[in-house]
């Protein structure tokens, strides 16, 4: 018996103490293309503000592989998986050969189809390398533009304004993190990237990369050109399904899964940002690229190859994110449809704001600005399915908390930890 | 001037004895004197006493009243009363012996008597009854006169002095009783008073008694609601009482009434069966005020026989002897090995459990 | 039906055996020759009638709990006192005190009662006390009333100022007071006010007149053939302001 | 699951019906987390930034209770955690932020399902809570300071029976 | 408005350098005595507020805070003292009865106090209560004269009787008066002490049915609560005729203390005034009283003994003898420091007799008559200590009742103001934010470890009167010697000076 793993993020790991909570004996073989001991991917962010040094990037304690029995190849890169004779072909020529597979190599990102952005000083924000290119370049008083302002998009402009660079940020759309954001939420975090001295371009699509070798300016479709020293690209990310494509593995935007993270091979499982498992809220597959999902996959995939019959349903997206003065969470659904009432609350005063999609009887997501503290009741709300239709008045006051749910349903969430 | 028994109350320790013979068989008061004289670092001079049972047998059907007469006054009163309410068929001057050590000894003086008909027609009570309140009268209402016993065929003699000295003064040898107690007495101050000696008697009963009772005016207000005068303030006294009450008018058995006055404790009650529990639950509840708490050894006796009775955890000494048709009962096995030195069974009663001895052919202490 | 002859009984022995009949399921006891055995009724919980001929004692139907007593003769004191549920009527006459802290059952009189009649009446959720009394009735009826109802209806009162005496309704501050004839303002407590009884009241006066000339026998009509008065309180706490805080 | 992997935690547990909202718990918490350490004049009256609370007192009058970390069987906190600082340990089978480590990047927070992470923002930014005063022995200063027992500790090892 | 002319009684002293601004005396203070001021980030003080409860002073984590008495002073004057002074001032400006809480606390003399128990010494052994059985068992109940046994047996059962561990008992406080976190901490407490607590007048709440067998139910004149459910719920019966702290005036809970459960309780409306009429207006007579007596019995079966309790008062003796012979199995006697929730002051502090007379008059009395010992007395009213409960049993009771030393144990702190219902210790209230201050099982635990402690001492003294079981001291008036009193005074008590 032996468990093979591609990949060396969060999902690696949850498989990794997911077997090792049934079997301590077996080995396991973790494969990656990056030479890295396993860190966390999201703090590469903190890693370029400064605010973390690549020691404390490390997701497990520099034991971690010799604890858990586990062979660490790093820095190279799987080739290619022969699903039949059960061997996973590295680009050196090893074989690596498995019992039980687990697949866990993440996303990567989307290189936006414009002109010149093959230039040098172009950076992805995605891996440690990533980082690590751009703190070079990212000095002092130099000039920054982050093409997309998404999710990592802003994290990058987050660290990028606290090394004290000039950031300017390009979006299609005509709000920032459309996904999740609606006109109010965007407009708060405007006032505020704009108080710290980012320039936010929304509604602006860029025409091409200018620049010899390497980018020195943007050109947008009206014809306005932004100088820059630096290009960021956060245009997004896609399952990194390049190792399996074109094989028997069935792949839809990820690798398909069960709620026992297993694909359609036998033996062969997926889990985090690469599979598409199922989002509960969404009821049905889909991908949900976050840690606490690559986690529980990971757990889950790692538990099942060591022999359990564990199902993770719960998967659904949630994200928190400080961006500079601001707290931002939310989970679940983001934006309106059918059969979905939403309940916003603003207060100019405090600078918060609350927004509950409520289907049913149920909260189904929730995005808070600044007042987040509680934010884990609801994310709990919605895990639970639970019925809130006599406490749904309750929901966006300022001290919600426990004391707001009924009784019994307090005593026995209190009970069941 | 001291006070004296009846003006206070006056504590006193002691040494107890009882001599009885089960068949009835009369003997001399020569045993209980040594049994009694045996123990005189008991005693302290002040009170000595015994009682005797079956002295009188040619007047065994009528009541001898011993009685004491500090003045000739007080004897007329008296005797004026008595002449009232009873017919005297008989009296005199109990003879007694010089003794140098026994002083101010008062009139002693003896009737036999029978209660007058038409009086007990008058009070409507049983004769019995009719006695009693008659010899409280006197002993409450006539200055100077104390009646010492009033009983049938029995008869007490005490006084002040150490009891052997008080046996040679009354010539105890001279009578013959089946049963003999006696008691030496210390008490802790009186310019003793011949009354205040023991025993106490009442009807046939007497008591002779050994410890303070702590329980005293619990008591002593209890029987007093019944109709009793604890005119001495002692605790032979109300413990006489006691049993008159519990024995002779609530006819109680005598078990009942020793589970009354020694009674088992708690944790014992606990662990009898739900039956016998209810009934000594029952007997703490409503003769709780009974209940003699506080060191106590005591020999009642009366014409049935003899009950010797410790408190419950036995701060008194007590010990008792059988040989042949005797029984012994003494405050030391010393005194009892001094007239009898080979008991047949010696043995030291529990705190609380009875030594009951009756004549033979008797069912209980009463009647 | 059973019969107990209670003559010569001691109280004791006849509600004991009153007691064990409604123990063995006994629907219908009837009681002869009542003559003052107290405390009939009490306690009793069961369904179960219980008819007395002659005159019970005190505190018939005491502590009541759901029984009935049909008493074919004068009641004395204290009938119903803090009955909780049943039904009491009397064929004739009943003393002081009937109803006393009453809090649920009805209790109908053919006749007068006495003094004090539903002193300190209660209710408590559906428990409502009722009292219908077919006479007059005597000083402090209703005083201290917390709750329930008491109709006087006055049938046999020639003069209009005596169906009831003084003090009617004083400390009271619950329950209602009906009246088939009004009442003269100076008999009334500082604590209640007088009024025409409107509709609703009607309403319920007529349910318990229509079970009053049932059981009596009276012609419901012509004793609801004029208007009623009611008596109630101002309010719940007449002596708020009586201290220093 | 394997059992005999986990510890059964003991878990301060909040009586609501006797929580007076007097907040001492609070109060004793944030000195007992102070470096004054249980001072509590010290620690109010030296220290601008104290730390926060681990216990937070909920109250909607005249309901009220202490709520703080459960140190949970399965912590959602834990598999949130971006940088691995929140863990449990296998040993006490508490759930400690390792605040060294700890970004402030509030993942934790967004997924207690009891609202008991907080913000800290005194001196680095980090994520708050309970550590069951596991520098004092174990011996929470909520629950020994509880003026009226509202708080106490149970070991959940029946939780597990079931 | 116009002025008012009451100033402060106390002071709110506040250390600053210890005050924290935890603001857990503003909280804590249901009288609003404390006031954060944000901006200046103070807590002030409105000492006009104040009740000297101690709330705050005990609840303060740094101990900042005192309170002292007002050191304002009016002239001196004997005669127009201050509180004569202050208590003018509030009725000019109120028009109403004065009111107030607890006992009477004018500087009486206290019989207790003038009383010396006794010690055995060389004529019999003190005994040692640690080591020697002492017995403290009591039975309350009626008493047959004398029993019957035939072979063995009990030839006819007893009454029913009450049997207490401990001859103490919590005396009448009703839910109402009191919070349902104190009734059941008495209900709980008097449970694992083998004694009795006592409903009052406020009916049973249904929670605590299940201390039945520990429970008094009172039957007062206005029966709140009262139905054959109620009736046979507890092991005993008490017919409420008086109260020491207000002997003929009758009770009144106002309407905002009838909360939800209290009208459950009580079996009345929510929010309407519950008041009880000072007589039962079925008893107008003694005779009348044997009538409810026997009401009771016929409607509990004869199961329960009924005890009846009336405030000491002049004729106490010749009352209780007529109780006694009313059928009563228990007569509880109250004396004029017995305990209230509210009380007009007049009548707490000038009517009714102390308890020590009226308990030694009544004893005597009944013994007097030959009837002590079918009938159990209970006293009440101002019993303190161990040694005030030795010295009522050696006058003649079985056992005593103890309310304000109860409270006192659960945290009463004596301000005097239950009837405001703000009480801060969570015991004389019912504004749920203050009742759940005490937490029953910690009020529980102080019940028990004081009587307890009491049940310890009190053994300890009879162990030295050389008694082991509490019957021997009942009426062993022996036991007690009499300090600075008179004559007159020792006669009524029935025990002689001390030195005697």
């Amino acid at each position: 018996m032996s468990y093979v793993i591609i990949g060396n993020s969060v999902a690696a790991v949850g498989a990794v103490e997911g077997i090792r909570n049934l079997d301590k004996v077996n080995p396991i073989v973790i494969i990656s293309d990056e030479p890295y001991h396993t860190y966390s991917r999201p703090l590469i962010s903190y890693y370029l503000a400064g605010k973390v040094t690549q020691n404390n990037m490390y997701y497990r304690g520099k034991d971690f592989y010799n604890t858990n029995n586990v062979e660490p190849i790093l820095g190279v890169k799987a080739q290619h998986i022969d699903f039949d004779k059960k061997e996973v072909i590295l680009e050196d020529g090893r074989k690596i050969s498995y019992t039980k597979l687990l697949i866990a190599t993440g996303s990567k990102p989307l290189t936006p189809p414009i002109e010149g952005v093959e230039k040098q000083n172009i950076f992805n924000f995605i891996k440690l390398d990533d980082a690590k290119a751009i703190e070079k370049v990212a000095t002092r008083c130099s000039k920054a533009v982050v093409i997309g302002a998404s999710f990592s998009g802003l994290k990058a402009v987050e660290a990028l304004v606290q090394r004290g660079v000039n950031v300017t940020v390009i979006d299609i759309m005509d709000r920032i993190m459309p996904r999740v954001f609606d006109e109010t939420a965007s407009s708060m975090a405007l006032k505020m990237l704009e108080k710290h001295g980012v320039k936010v371009l929304l509604k602006a699509s860029v025409e091409k990369i200018l620049g010899h070798q390497a980018a020195s300016s943007v050109l947008l479709k009206d014809g306005r050109e932004i100088p820059c020293d630096f290009i960021v690209l956060a245009a997004g990310v896609r399952c990194n399904t390049d190792l399996v494509k074109g094989t028997k593995l069935k792949i839809n935007r990820g690798i398909i899964v069960d709620t026992m993270m297993r694909t359609n091979i036998p033996d062969v499982y997926a889990a985090g940002d690469v599979a598409e498992g199922y989002n509960f809220i969404e009821e049905r597959n889909a991908e949900t690229p976050i840690i606490s999902n690559a986690y529980k996959q990971g757990e889950t995939a790692g538990q099942n190859m060591a022999g359990a019959q564990k199902v993770f349903d719960k998967g659904f997206i949630m994200n928190s994110m400080p961006l500079l003065d601001l707290s931002i969470v939310s989970a679940g659904v983001s934006s309106p449809g059918e059969g979905i009432t939403v309940k916003a609350i603003y207060n100019q005063g405090k600078n918060t704001y609350k927004k509950f999609y409520i289907r049913g009887n149920n909260l189904v997501g929730y995005l808070l600005i600044n007042d987040i503290d509680k934010a884990g009741i609801y994310t709990d709300l919605i895990r639970r399915k639970i019925d809130i239709s006599s406490f749904e008045h309750q929901l966006g006051r300022d001290d919600f908390g426990f004391i707001y749910l009924p009784k019994a349903l307090r005593s026995q969430l209190i009970l069941e930890c | 001037m001291l006070l004296r028994e009846g003006n206070i109350r006056i504590p006193s320790g002691c040494a107890i004895s009882g001599i009885m013979n089960k068949k009835g068989l009369l003997f001399s008061g020569d045993d209980i004197v040594k049994s009694i004289a045996l123990m005189h670092e008991r005693s302290n001079g002040l009170g000595g006493g015994f009682a005797a049972y079956g002295i009188y047998p040619e007047y065994k059907d009528l009541y001898a009243f011993h009685v004491f007469y500090h003045h000739s006054g007080a004897k007329e009163d008296a005797e004026t009363f008595l002449k009232k309410h009873f017919e005297i068929k008989l009296s005199g001057e109990i003879p007694t012996r010089k003794v140098p050590s026994i002083k101010d000894a008062p009139i002693i003086w003896r009737y036999f008597v029978l209660p007058r008909e038409d009086k007990l027609m008058e009070w409507g009570l049983t004769e019995e009854e009719f006695v009693v309140r008659c010899v409280m009268r006197i002993n409450s209402s006539i200055d100077g006169a104390f009646v010492v016993s009033s009983g049938k065929n029995m008869g007490v003699f005490k006084g002040v002095g150490y009891p052997e000295d008080i046996g040679e003064f009354y010539m105890l040898d001279t009578y013959k009783a089946y049963i003999w107690t006696a008691h030496g007495r210390f008490p802790t101050n009186t310019p003793g008073w011949w009354g205040g000696a023991h025993p106490f008697t009442l009807l046939d009963w007497s008591v002779v008694h050994n410890g303070e009772i702590s329980s005293y005016d619990a008591n002593r207000r209890w029987v007093e609601m019944f109709g009793y005068k604890c005119t001495l303030q002692t605790d032979t006294e109300v413990i006489t009482y006691i049993f008159d009450l519990l024995i002779r008018r609530h006819g109680l058995p005598l078990d009942i009434v020793v589970t009354a006055l020694a009674a088992p404790l708690w944790d014992e009650i606990e662990r009898m069966d739900d039956e016998r529990q209810e009934l000594v639950k029952a007997i703490r509840a409503v003769y709780g005020s009974t209940l003699i708490n506080g060191p106590f050894s005591i020999i009642l006796a009366c014409k049935n026989g003899i009950l010797a009775l410790n408190d419950r955890i036995k701060l008194r000494p007590m010990v008792a002897a059988t040989k042949g048709d005797f029984v012994f009962v003494a405050s030391e096995e010393s005194a009892i090995r001094a007239v009898c030195p080979q008991p047949e069974r010696v043995w030291a009663p529990m705190g609380g459990e009875p030594v009951i001895a009756l004549l033979e052919g008797v069912e209980d202490i009463w009647p | 039906m059973k019969v107990i002859d209670a003559s010569g009984m001691h109280y004791k022995d006849l509600n004991a055996m009153i007691k064990q009949l409604i123990k063995n399921n006994t629907s219908e006891i009837l009681v002869k020759n009542v003559q003052g055995q107290r405390y009939i009724g009490d306690g009793i919980g069961r369904n179960c009638k219980v008819i007395i001929e002659g005159t019970p004692g005190n505190d018939m139907a005491a502590y009541m709990d759901g029984a009935t007593i049909v008493v074919h003769g004068n009641a004395q004191d204290g009938v119903a006192n803090t009955m909780n549920d049943g039904k009491v009527v009397i064929h004739g006459n009943a003393g002081d005190i009937l109803g006393y802290a009453m809090r649920g059952g009805e209790v109908y009189i053919k006749g007068d009662v006495g003094y004090r009649v539903g002193i300190h009446m209660k209710e408590y959720l559906d428990k409502k006390p009722v009292i219908v009394i077919g006479g007059k009735a005597g000083a402090f009826l209703g005083e201290y009333m917390a709750g329930g109802i008491i109709i006087l209806l006055g049938l046999n009162v020639n003069d209009t100022q005596k169906i009831v005496g003084n003090y009617c309704g004083t400390g009271m501050h619950g329950g209602v007071i009906y009246s088939r004839i009004p009442i003269d303002s100076y008999k009334l407590g500082k604590e209640v006010k007088q009024a025409q009884a409107e509709d609703d009241d009607m309403e319920i006066i007529s349910s318990y007149v229509k079970n009053f000339s049932d059981y009596f026998g009276f012609d419901y009509r012509s004793i609801m053939d004029r208007p009623f008065v009611k008596i109630y309180p101002y309010n719940h706490r007449p002596y708020g302001n009586l201290y220093a805080y | 699951m394997d059992k005999s992997n986990i510890t059964a935690p003991k878990r301060i547990y909040a009586k609501e019906d006797v929580c007076i909202g007097c907040r001492l718990c609070e109060i004793h918490c944030i000195a007992a987390h102070s470096k004054y350490r249980h001072d509590l004049i010290k620690t109010f009256k030296k220290l601008s930034k104290r730390p926060l609370p681990r216990i937070v007192v909920e109250e909607d009058v005249p309901l009220s209770f202490g709520l703080q970390c459960r140190h949970c069987d399965d912590p959602e906190c834990v598999k949130a955690c971006i940088t691995g600082a929140m863990q449990k340990d296998p040993k006490t089978g508490l759930v400690i932020n390792d605040t060294e480590r700890c970004i402030g990047c509030w993942t934790c927070i967004l997924a207690c399902p009891y609202g008991v992470i907080r913000r800290d923002y005194t001196n680095k930014k980090v994520a708050s809570k309970c550590d069951f005063c596991l520098e004092s022995g174990l011996e929470p200063a909520c629950v020994k300071n509880c003026p009226n027992e509202a708080l106490y500790i149970k070991n959940t090892i029946k939780y597990y029976d079931l | 408005m116009a002025i008012s002319l009451l100033t402060p009684e106390f002071i709110i002293e506040r250390n600053d350098e210890r005050c924290i601004r935890c603001q857990v005396c503003v909280r804590q203070c249901a009288n609003l005595a404390h006031i954060y001021d944000e901006e200046e980030d103070r807590v002030l003080a409105d000492d006009s507020k104040c009740v000297n409860c101690h709330r705050c002073v005990t609840l303060c984590p740094t101990r900042a805070i005192t309170i002292r008495k007002n050191p304002l002073e009016f002239k001196e004057n004997a005669n127009w003292t201050a509180s004569a002074i202050r208590e003018i001032y509030k009725q000019a400006e109120t028009g109403g009865i004065l009111l107030t809480g607890m006992g009477n606390d004018k500087p009486y003399p206290v019989y207790w106090d003038r009383m010396l128990i006794n010690a055995s010494q060389v004529t019999n052994p003190s005994i040692d209560p640690l080591r020697e059985p002492m017995e403290l068992k009591t039975f309350l109940g009626r008493k047959p004269e004398m029993l019957k046994v035939e072979n063995g047996k009990l030839k006819e059962k007893l009454p029913p009787q009450l049997e207490l561990e401990v001859p103490i008992m919590f005396s009448a406080m009703s839910f109402g008066s009191i919070s349902f976190n104190a009734c059941q901490a008495l209900a709980m407490a008097a449970s694992e002490l083998g004694i009795m607590y006592n409903t009052g007048e406020g009916g049973l709440h249904k929670d605590l049915r299940k201390y039945g067998k520990n429970t008094i139910v009172q039957v007062a004149s206005g029966r709140f609560g009262v139905d054959p459910e109620y009736l046979n719920a507890g092991a005993a019966i008490e017919i409420k005729i008086g109260q020491g702290a207000k002997p003929g005036i009758g009770g009144h809970l106002p309407g905002e203390k009838v909360t939800a459960q209290i009208s459950q309780t009580r079996m009345i409306p929510l929010g309407s005034d519950a008041i009880s009429p000072a007589p039962h207006h079925d008893i107008y007579s003694i005779e009348d009283l044997r009538q409810l007596i026997f009401s009771l019995k016929e409607a509990t079966d004869y199961q329960k003994p009924v005890a009846v309790k009336i405030a000491a008062v002049h004729n106490v003796a010749a009352i209780c003898s007529g109780i006694a012979r009313a059928g009563a199995d228990i007569i509880v006697i109250d004396g004029f420091r017995g305990g209230t929730g509210a009380a007009p002051l007049r009548i707490r502090d000038n009517v009714g007799i102390p308890i020590e007379f009226a308990l030694a008059a009544v004893d005597t009395r009944l013994r007097q008559e030959g009837i002590r010992s079918q009938v159990s007395l209970v006293c009440a009213g101002g019993i303190r200590n161990s040694a005030d409960v030795i010295k009522a049993i050696a006058l003649g009771a079985d056992a005593v009742y103890i309310g304000q030393a109860a409270l006192i144990a659960m945290g009463c702190h004596m301000c005097q103001k239950c009837y405001t219902g703000k009480c801060n210790w969570g015991i004389a209230t019912q504004d749920p934010n203050l009742v759940k201050r005490l937490n029953p099982e910690i009020g529980a635990r102080r019940l028990v470890n004081l009587i307890k402690a009491w049940a310890h001492e009190m053994k300890e003294m009879l162990g030295g009167m050389g008694i082991n079981a509490i019957e021997s001291l009942r009426g062993n008036r022996f036991m007690l010697r009499g300090i600075g009193l008179t004559s007159r005074e020792l006669d009524i008590l029935g025990i002689k000076a001390a030195g005697e």
